[in-house]
């Protein structure tokens, strides 16, 4: 059997990447269907999975891997699925069952340029919004976007920790520039991994719950077949995970799915701070576009304007209390992204109109050229001056 | 609610959510019923079993299961369930859903897991119409029938699911109506032993919708008169399981070959299966 | 029309004596029990159940030869048959 | 017009027809007397069986809030129907039910209760489903604010064009029935 | 034949009163999949559409039903479908598609309190983000709600109305209570039902491009069949309908979908003013919610509070311009919806700090008690004061 | 681009869109070029035909094509087409698109456009693989066979497509590989004269993925080692109608029935369909 | 091997006289229209197209049925047979 | 270590190899000179014969942009490729075609010309399809960016394990490849 844990330099693509991420923090199941930019994430994973005891399946649509992946977690795997935005659309439905019955797994979404079939080749952030309401219903959801290959391999194993610890698909959003990009991975070694697993049931068989929670608003979770005798439903559910359909047990349940993530927002909240320290200006931005605002940032520098980066690693839950902290810092803020206003919107929301927001979108097919960030920090400094 | 240990079945029912929301006379409770028995006519260990349903009133029997059992979404419990068993691969995996979660919205599952040959037992409540929703026509309504949606008679003609199934290359095929009781049993404890993708329709009475729209009577003379057009024709060929409600219904055992399954051939090219041996 | 077979240990059965529990608020009126069992042991109640429905009463256990097929049809799991003194 | 404002819950299991006798209410309040009525109802999954209720609110003006939070009227099919609202009750109000299915045992008496066997009533025509029409027939000859008239009106549009003579009959027998219960005197 | 406008009264519930706005505006194919409370719709429109000269099929599932009325939109159709949030979440490609190919359409979402199954036979507003964001890639869209059966009556001929002026799909988000209440319900006469028809091509068929068009930012729209011999495609094209897989015409594309509608933001948002002029307190919600807050501004009219609504009748694109006028003239703005906050944002957002905003939410399966917002309009009263 | 008017099938074809994007040797150009030549052999106005494919390699066909033609998304290509052929009675419905989009993702609306007989000719083109996204397997790539996800091989077995659309329902089922371009050709023109649902299966190279993975040889090889195995059995029943690239393909036409369509049947319970007169 | 049977109008079409004319640039060289070309009119070009594929060319006018086969058969629609001096 | 940086782009069809020939020289670069780079792609849905083009940036820190905007070299392997990049070419730095399948035409001359007809050379080796190794070899030869042992290197890990000693043959071609194009003088 081939390691699990490739330690060591790779030139690898994104989407490589993202597969050995998963496979390094012990993904064993995969459920596929091909999509670009995606396709690679599950292709590695095909060739992968049977060399570490794992198993790969492409399933006939989005519908069913989603389903299946679901399944796969209750069984007791690790599982994960990829897709890009007409895929992601279609596992809607059943990211909403994973969200009610408390099912850790991973969906990776390497986003191309929609809507509908779009530029199926091409980059795009537009489905920033949709991963975070994009399923019926009232819920909270963790996503997480890299930047790099590296990134994505780390982020992968984050994305699974997070996942267990707090039961709920966790979602990657990367984009089709970092999927398909290659460049140098650093796979440490076995130990310096930190994985985290879901809890498991430890008193009585008879007596399990499956949303019987402690303070931590998390149950541990027991595994099919193993004579528990627990039931799941995408009914609203009791502790015992029996479907009760009155407002009552309706608010208690939704809102501590909601509160396992609002109360652990400093836990799941990833960011980096780029030059921030003293800086004038700030660009919110996160993926693919970091890498078009660290080369801004330093020609600004050079033209003598302080202007630093707050890198969104954690999208949803939306860093609030980061971005409220930094108004109090910067005369002005720009956000950038692959869509014509998405975290725009919540920026705008956060910072209440105390700095000027500007924004600088595009609709997809193509990253933005440094000049462009430059030009509009230039108009916030200015319009600062008047 | 405490749990009165003497009920029947009780061993394996969820007896604090008894009684169950089928309705009076509803044919589902007795091929759910039948499905029980069968889990304890098997010699199988009970905690191996796993029964996994879709949305509508058939989907609801996971709920009253005491196995671990899984409520999925409309017409998702066969992918859901493929999950599970490739999680599992020693668990007796059981779908037990309705024909518009199983042959409607979930169609594309069907075939495919019957494609895969993958060991499952899909027992499929065909009421001939969406019960949970008041009564609505789908794939498995006859034609001219009335529904809530065919208030003047159904234009479209129905699948013959048996056939549909084995061309999908499903192992094991039968149909009955809830009444043929022991037969159900029997079919159902056939298909637990059997290695592969097994279906078994049971046709069954939706008083409370099918019944009323098409004047089938009550409860009793539903179940009675489905099995009384009913035709016993094992080993036919499905094609001809003829369904026709004016006419005859065919039931029988129509399938029942083997063909390695999905675990057979994933070890024909890996060598082993990962995880638990499969039996 | 009876649909059922007379079990082959019919002999043996009639010699025992048979108890029909019937979880009364269970029921849903259905009369298959009442329909189906081949020794008409039961009959409906005349008084309503807590749903409305008249529920199966066993009017002469005696004739009760114990074959279950109540049991097995009822689709609400009310009825159980039990074989008097012995163990269930 | 006189100014007009009531409320009526009706509830029960869903199959006794609920929604409908409620939504004949309804109509005939609002199509046929000329005032404004809304229906909503509540039910469970469950198409037979479970518990359901229809609230009507019904106003010489446009109905705002369209539920009935204290009704001025509950109608009670089922035990568990009764015991989940007996108590909003409005004091001074009209509860009627139906006496196989419903015991009346809370503590209460600052309200006029009324019984009827319905179900009996519609089994004994031979047609078990109208036990709803029964009770309308039933509250009809107990109530003001809807005209019978226009119920009966609502009751002929309403149901399946073959069953009108039955559940007209249906009608007459719980409007004609006589029940032994005397009014309370509203102490509370 | 039978009458498609059925003038006079009817006490019908919200389902059947949409499903006859439908058949007033000469909506004449439905495709249809039951699911609660949106089953009566597809019923209705399965009895009457025969009756009228249209056609109602039952499709395999709603991912068909909504592929279905595109097909029959370019069959020169209108067409509509109806169904509640798990079916809503499997529609989300195909709205796509009607996105990018600017197809006219009405998609009906009576919404039950969710995530996944939840509770399918009560209410709840929690799919309004997701009507907003629920398919991939950048876009905007037209949303309407409802509050009765008589203005769900009225609004689905807005939404046809909009739908065929601005060629795309428009959603109805309306709920279970709205859709399963029965009130009185005036149809007007036939005259006098105002109807707006797709804008047809008129020059030669040869020449005709289903994608150019003139500064209104909406092309004519050929019927299928007909002879023009055009193209459409869900992939980035151009005027002709040609894909084209270049950032520059995907910029030109997605501009002009998102533009025809926020250009026309005036003509597209509509509202309704309740009590509030000189009113202290502005109260925003939509649908279901809006009757419980009516109760509560009487009440607190009693108690010597000016408390008024601003009714949104138009969700999406969201009024934003409005809100910052209320801003203007209020103390404080309380939001009331049946979810854990999604228009609370949008007014968030738009108020930037100008006034405080309270928040009313609801998990689902019941409306608000009228005291609920009374306490809270008395608290925004009585931080006032401090 | 200026309009050639001189190119073969240019009446039929968006010259200002070719080169199209189909690979060298690739044999849906071979199947594509044989439906326009059915379309112009056809006596039908050229006007009434509409051309509907999904997504994939294959579904590129309807962009090529200069009629009214929509290019939908991936799956939905027969519920898309189904909303315009009731809008348009009469117009005359092909689908054009792949075996992963109508078999795969699709399946679901494949089997009930079947099972509906709603008239329209679906033509798809088997490669064994999903071509656009660079060759993954697919419930038609064979047992054993290498893609990009099946490294080591297929641990899957394919559908049988034309029995599984027979036991759907459909009217009229011809399979061909690619090269035999006169007998497809015959095969559309026949299909697009049936009242009903017609499915041709064309056995086609992708010689980029498939004939790469699998050592098949370069498009021409591929091409002829098709045709060669291939055995013209018309009329056997479709579940002998054997696929197996180690020993013979079945080709030929094996379904050509009457049966009422949808629009017959509507015509039975309403007395007519709304809209033009269906010929 | 040839799959193509020989026309049967043949003798007609020999005496008449054929032109084939080749989008060369859209050529992507796949070499059906040579390998089926039943009277072997067509041969590889050295030189590269546009594409960097070779296509074909026609080295012998003269020995051209006119069977068309070449146009149908090429997926790349650069093929077309004219009569010489008639009308297409 | 000497602060390198540099960019380039390949350019071509989809099918000739572009992207492998990218990641040889980013992998070449990476992970056996010990720079830094970053490949990206662009590709159209064709799965041949779409424009189709590599870039490459090569760094002795982290590649923050990875996109060359100014590309130290072009390698074009069609027309089409050439016409969209030729003028983005850096003053002074390096064009290398494949002169079968690229006309060099524009005026600019401030820059080293190379030309190569290595899709004939290697269907003169017998693969065709490793124009892009012979490419490769040739720029080996003529740009000191990244060291010839670890482009033959990254060839080796690169390429399936079967055809090494072909691709090793098609590097050598490239690299032994006399051109006679004469480094045009820097003038711009
Ligand atoms: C995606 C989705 N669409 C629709 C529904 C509504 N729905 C619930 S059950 C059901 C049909 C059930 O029919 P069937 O499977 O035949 O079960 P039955 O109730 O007849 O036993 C439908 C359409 C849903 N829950 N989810
Ligand atoms: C919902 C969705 N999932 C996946 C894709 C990606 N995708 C595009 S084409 C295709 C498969 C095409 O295969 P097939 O239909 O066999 O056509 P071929 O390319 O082989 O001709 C896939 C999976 C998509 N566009 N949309
Ligand atoms: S509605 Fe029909 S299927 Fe559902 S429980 Fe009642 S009788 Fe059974
Ligand atoms: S056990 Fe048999 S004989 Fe006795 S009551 Fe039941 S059905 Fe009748
Ligand atoms: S079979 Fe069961 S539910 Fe039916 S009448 Fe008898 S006891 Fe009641
Ligand atoms: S990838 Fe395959 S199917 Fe697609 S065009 Fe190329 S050869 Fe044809
Ligand atoms: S027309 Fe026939 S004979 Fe002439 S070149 Fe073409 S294939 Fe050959
Ligand atoms: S058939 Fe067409 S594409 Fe193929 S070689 Fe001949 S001319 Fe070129
Ligand atoms: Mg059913
Ligand atoms: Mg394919």
């Amino acid at each position: 059997m081939s390691k699990s844990v490739l330690t060591g330099q790779h030139f690898v693509n994104g989407d490589v990447a993202c597969a050995e991420g998963a496979i390094a923090c012990g993904c064993r199941f995969f459920a596929g269907y091909p999509i670009t930019p995606a396709t690679e994430v599950a292709e590695r994973m095909a060739e992968r999975l049977p060399q570490v005891g794992g198993v790969y399946i492409q399933m006939e649509d989005e519908l069913a891997s989603m389903a299946a992946i679901l399944g796969a977690s209750w069984g007791g795997m690790k599982a994960m699925t990829s897709t890009s935005g007409p895929g992601f659309s279609l596992m809607m439905e059943n990211i909403g069952l994973g969200i009610i019955t408390e099912t850790p797994c991973v969906v990776v979404n390497v986003q191309r340029a929609g809507p509908s079939t779009g530029l199926p080749t091409l980059c795009g952030q537009g489905d920033i919004m949709q991963a975070r309401w994009g399923s019926h219903g009232h819920y909270e959801i963790i996503a997480l976007s890299p930047g790099s290959p590296q990134e994505i391999f780390d982020i992968t194993i984050l994305a699974f920790n997070l996942s267990e610890k707090y039961r709920l698909p966790v979602i990657i959003l990367t984009d089709e520039i970092v999927g398909h990009m290659s460049e140098k991975v650093v796979i440490p070694d076995e130990k310096e991994i930190e994985i985290v697993n879901r809890k498991t049931p430890e008193g009585s068989k008879e007596n399990y719950m499956p949303y019987m929670t402690g303070d931590d608003l998390v149950a541990p979770m027991a595994k099919a077949g193993d004579g528990y005798r627990f039931h799941i439903t995408g009914l609203t559910h009791d502790s015992r995970g029996y479907p009760v359909l009155t407002p009552e047990v309706q608010k208690e349940m939704v809102y501590k799915i909601v509160n396992k993530i609002r109360k652990n927002r400093k836990d799941i909240i990833y960011f980096e701070e780029i030059e921030l320290e003293g800086a004038d200006f700030a660009i919110i931005t996160y993926g693919i576009s970091v890498r078009v605002a660290l080369k801004a940032v330093q020609m600004l520098k050079n033209d003598g304007i302080k202007c630093g980066i707050l890198k969104l690693i954690t999208i949803w839950p939306f860093a609030e209390e980061k971005i409220i902290e930094i108004c109090e810092r910067v005369k002005g803020i720009l956000v950038v992204e692959i869509n014509l206003g998405q975290i725009f919107l919540e920026v705008k929301r956060c910072v209440e109109g105390r700095v000027p927001v500007k924004f600088l979108g595009h609709a997809g097919g193509a990253v933005f050229k440094p000049v462009e960030i430059i030009r509009l920090i230039k108009e916030l400094s200015e319009d600062g001056k008047n | 609610m405490e749990k009165i240990e003497i009920s029947p079945l009780g061993n394996l029912l969820r007896e604090d959510r008894i009684p169950h929301i089928w309705c009076s006379g509803c044919g589902i409770g007795l091929a759910f019923s039948a499905c029980l028995r069968a889990i304890n006519g098997s010699s199988i260990e009970q905690d191996r079993f796993i029964i996994i349903s879709g949305i509508g009133c058939s989907g609801r029997a996971a709920g009253y299961t005491y196995l671990d059992s899984f409520h999925t979404t409309h017409g998702r419990a066969i992918p859901f369930a493929t999950g599970i068993k490739i999680a599992r691969p020693s668990s007796k995996v059981i779908v037990f859903s309705g024909d518009g979660d199983l042959v409607a919205i979930g169609g594309n599952h069907l075939i495919n897991a019957a494609r895969r040959n993958i060991e499952m037992v899909v027992i499929c409540i065909n009421n001939f119409n969406y019960g949970m929703t008041g009564g609505q026509e789908g794939p498995s309504t006859p034609f001219k029938s009335r529904t809530t949606t065919t208030p003047y008679g159904n234009f479209e003609s129905p699948f013959n699911i048996p056939y549909l199934v084995e061309s999908a290359g499903a192992i094991y095929i039968a149909r009955w109506t809830a009444l043929h009781v022991r037969r159900l049993f029997k079919s159902i404890l056939e298909a637990i032993n059997k290695k592969g993708f097994s279906f078994i329709e049971v046709i069954s009475a939706c008083p409370t919708s099918f019944g009323r729209k098409n004047k089938l009577g009550n409860p009793l003379e539903m179940l009675k008169f489905f099995h009384k057009i009913s035709v016993i024709q094992n080993n036919i060929h499905t094609r001809k399981a003829h369904l026709d409600l004016s006419n005859e219904i065919v039931v029988g055992k129509f399938v029942d070959i083997e063909r390695p399954d999905f675990f057979e051939q994933y070890k024909e090219i890996f060598g082993s299966f990962p995880g638990e041996e499969v039996d | 029309m009876k649909y059922w077979r007379i079990p082959l240990d019919i002999e043996d059965r009639v010699k025992k004596r048979y108890r029909i529990l019937i979880i009364e608020d269970r029921c849903k009126g259905c009369n298959f029990c009442i329909e189906y069992c081949p020794r008409n042991v039961l009959k409906t109640a005349l008084y309503f159940n807590v749903k409305g429905y008249h529920p199966p009463v066993c009017e002469d256990h005696e004739m009760c030869m114990g074959c279950g097929f109540c049991q097995i049809i009822c689709p609400e799991f009310c009825i159980i048959v039990e074989e008097e003194d012995g163990k269930d | 017009m006189i100014n007009k404002y009531g409320e009526i819950v009706i509830t029960g299991f869903g199959g006794q027809g609920i929604v409908l006798a409620g939504n004949i209410l309804g109509k005939a309040a609002s199509i046929y007397d000329n005032l404004y009525a809304s229906l909503t109802q509540s039910y469970g999954p469950e198409a037979r069986g479970g518990a359901c209720s229809a609230q009507v609110v019904i106003s010489s003006g446009p109905v705002l809030y369209p539920y009935a939070e204290n009704p001025d009227i509950l109608i009670a099919m089922s035990q568990e129907g009764y015991n989940k609202n007996v108590d909003k009750l409005k004091p001074g109000g009209t509860l009627i039910v139906d006496c196989d299915l419903v015991k009346h045992e809370v503590e209460r008496r600052d309200f006029d209760f009324r019984a009827i066997p319905a179900t009996k009533i519609a089994e004994d025509l031979g047609y078990k489903m109208m036990a709803n029409i029964v009770i309308i027939g039933f509250f009809t000859s107990k109530s003001k604010l809807i005209s019978k008239k226009s119920i009966q009106r609502a009751i002929e549009t309403s149901v399946p064009a073959g069953t009108y003579e039955k559940n007209k009959t249906a009608f007459t027998s719980g409007f004609n029935y006589r029940d032994n219960s005397v009014p309370s005197s509203v102490r509370n």
